[in-house]
């Protein structure tokens, strides 16, 4: 299933309770690109669910907030419409708001 | 018509915001339209079950009786995640209603298992 | 596919009314369905004729009607989130005795039973909120 | 003592608006004087008339608009940000060219420069937000 | 100065903010009273710092939640008058949103 | 007039929320008031200040070039918390202005000194 993030991992547990679930898909949006940013305190954690889960996170979330050149090796970068596809791959998904 | 399986996600603490009782309104209807419904507590979310909600001195709604009426709609499929009941120095005892005590890995088993997933 | 989108908060002060309007938008450059765009919580503050945003920015609301008349997309705003917040149509006007309608065009009032519906014709319910 | 108070979130989905109110009739109740109360943010949602709570709820804009008149409070709702939300009165209604306006009895719309004041004139200035 | 918080410890950071600055006065309102329940993962913070901040937890909000007879030793219950004393007696109050 | 020492306390990450955009319209209607007017960055508001937003693909108006003519009114006491930008991976070479960096206390003992406290 798709797991849509959309809050900073820095401020909210929606990272850590999307990671609970056990394996899957995540997607992160608005501040939840936050998740996807290398050298942050949060960035070891991501990195250890890499095998569990695959990454996308929003593209244009990521330049709006300065952070298109940071992403953490091993997530993929989509736009909406890979938004729009990962939503039409996955049978169900929950928003961790 | 048909019937889908349908969770919602319970993440919020009642009252602080709406969402808990809005989430509510939600199930009503969804168990209604006869859906097999089902709801999960995480996080905060286990606390809209805590007992003994008193909220006349926040003179908003209380609504810790309706999850009492929710067996009357047939909606009997409450799951609460051991971790966030644990994590907050609850136990099943302190729950207005019986429910089923999962793992949060469990829970995510059932999330998979749905046709509609809705958040609050 | 077909497609249903829920819409939890209100414009400008969540992200989540503009990603899910880009996600509309993306699902029907796809040639995807859109059956309906539910609108619940704060959500149902999108559907007001009355803002006036600055110039040099996105209209929410405007952009909202436009999308619903180009692709007859079924925009429906919950009545009782909408009754709690001020959303207010000709028929609501009347049955609650105010004395003006807000609704912007595009934007229909009804049940919740419409949002439980979407999620049960369409493929993929997705929701944003906060 | 002179208060003044600062309501960021509209009525009934966060409780910052029932604090406040809460908070408003103590500040009164202890004989201290509430120099304004500004509505910025979602918080302007608080100041319309078209809402139609459930009966046996608290009605959030009535009680706002009842409190102002038994104390004679200044409220006053941020202009920019009603803006942005679709809050009117009879000269924003005219001046953006809309057709109808929502603001409740007790509340009056202008600038920023309110919130700054408050904070000059006021002794303490209280923030209720999300 | 008072630390007003009504952010749950559990989910946001607010609480590890406030205490970040130092010492004071905290108000925990509204979802904040969580963290001035006992038995939880948060307890041992809050006491650990009963020395630096003098707390208190608005009455009305511990009862809507059903926690009234859970709080922490050393945490004072107000009422809303209280609440307004609390903002008298302190020159400024800062509202960790 | 009266003039008095106002802090803006923001935290929250630009763009998820307006909570950002609408506090930079608070400093400058408090600067055009002559006020003392300094600004603290904590927690994810430090995000604020990252240099190189480009809002285009989320259709928001983007703020980044606000903070530079922030000099233009005199608001010049920026202090963003060390702690949070070393938590979030940032130095203060990513930011777009000049700020102090000040440990979280020293914010702290800045805020002690204020007349009004306005947070976002």
């Amino acid at each position: 299933m798709l797991h849509i993030i959309n809050k900073s991992p820095y401020d909210r547990c929606a990272v850590d309770s999307a990671l609970a679930t056990g394996a899957g898909v995540i997607l992160l949006i608005e501040d939840g690109v936050y998740a996807a940013v290398k050298g942050g305190a949060e960035e070891k954690k991501i990195k250890g669910a890499l095998g569990r889960f695959k990454f996308y996170a929003l593209i244009a979330d990521l330049e709006a907030r300065g952070l298109g050149d940071r992403v953490i090796d091993g997530i993929t970068p989509v736009d909406y419409a890979g938004f729009v596809d990962l939503v039409a791959e996955n049978k169900t998904c929950q928003s961790w708001l | 018509m048909t019937t889908k399986k349908f969770m919602m996600v319970n993440r919020k603490a009642p009252y602080g915001t709406i969402y808990a009782w809005e989430a509510l309104e939600v199930v009503l209807i969804a168990a209604a339209f006869e859906q097999d419904v089902s709801l999960a507590f995480l996080d905060d979310g286990v606390y809209q079950l805590k007992k003994g909600q008193q909220t006349k001195g926040i003179e908003i709604k209380g609504f810790e009786k309706t999850w009492g009426a929710l067996e009357d709609y047939d909606v009997t499929q409450l799951y609460v995640a051991r971790e966030s009941l644990e994590e907050r120095g609850l136990s099943a005892e302190d729950l207005t209603v019986p429910v089923e005590v999962l793992s949060r890995a469990d829970i995510g088993k059932l999330m998979e298992e749905q046709d509609v997933l809705l958040s609050f | 596919m077909k497609f249903s989108i829920l819409v939890n908060e209100g414009p400008y002060t969540h992200q989540a009314s503009d990603t899910a309007y880009q996600f509309a938008k993306a699902v029907l450059a796809k040639g995807h369905e859109i059956f309906r765009i539910f609108y619940y919580h704060d959500g149902v503050n999108n559907a007001t004729r009355l803002t006036t945003p600055p110039q040099d920015d996105r209209n929410i609301v405007a952009r909202w009607s436009k999308l619903a008349e180009e692709h007859k997309l079924d925009m429906v705003v919950c009545v009782a989130a909408a009754q709690r917040r001020g959303i207010v149509d000709e028929g609501e006007m009347k049955r609650n005795g105010k004395d003006a309608t807000n609704l912007a065009p595009g934007f229909r009032i009804s049940g919740l039973g419409q949002l439980i519906e979407a999620g049960i014709q369409s493929d993929r319910l997705v929701v944003f909120g906060d």
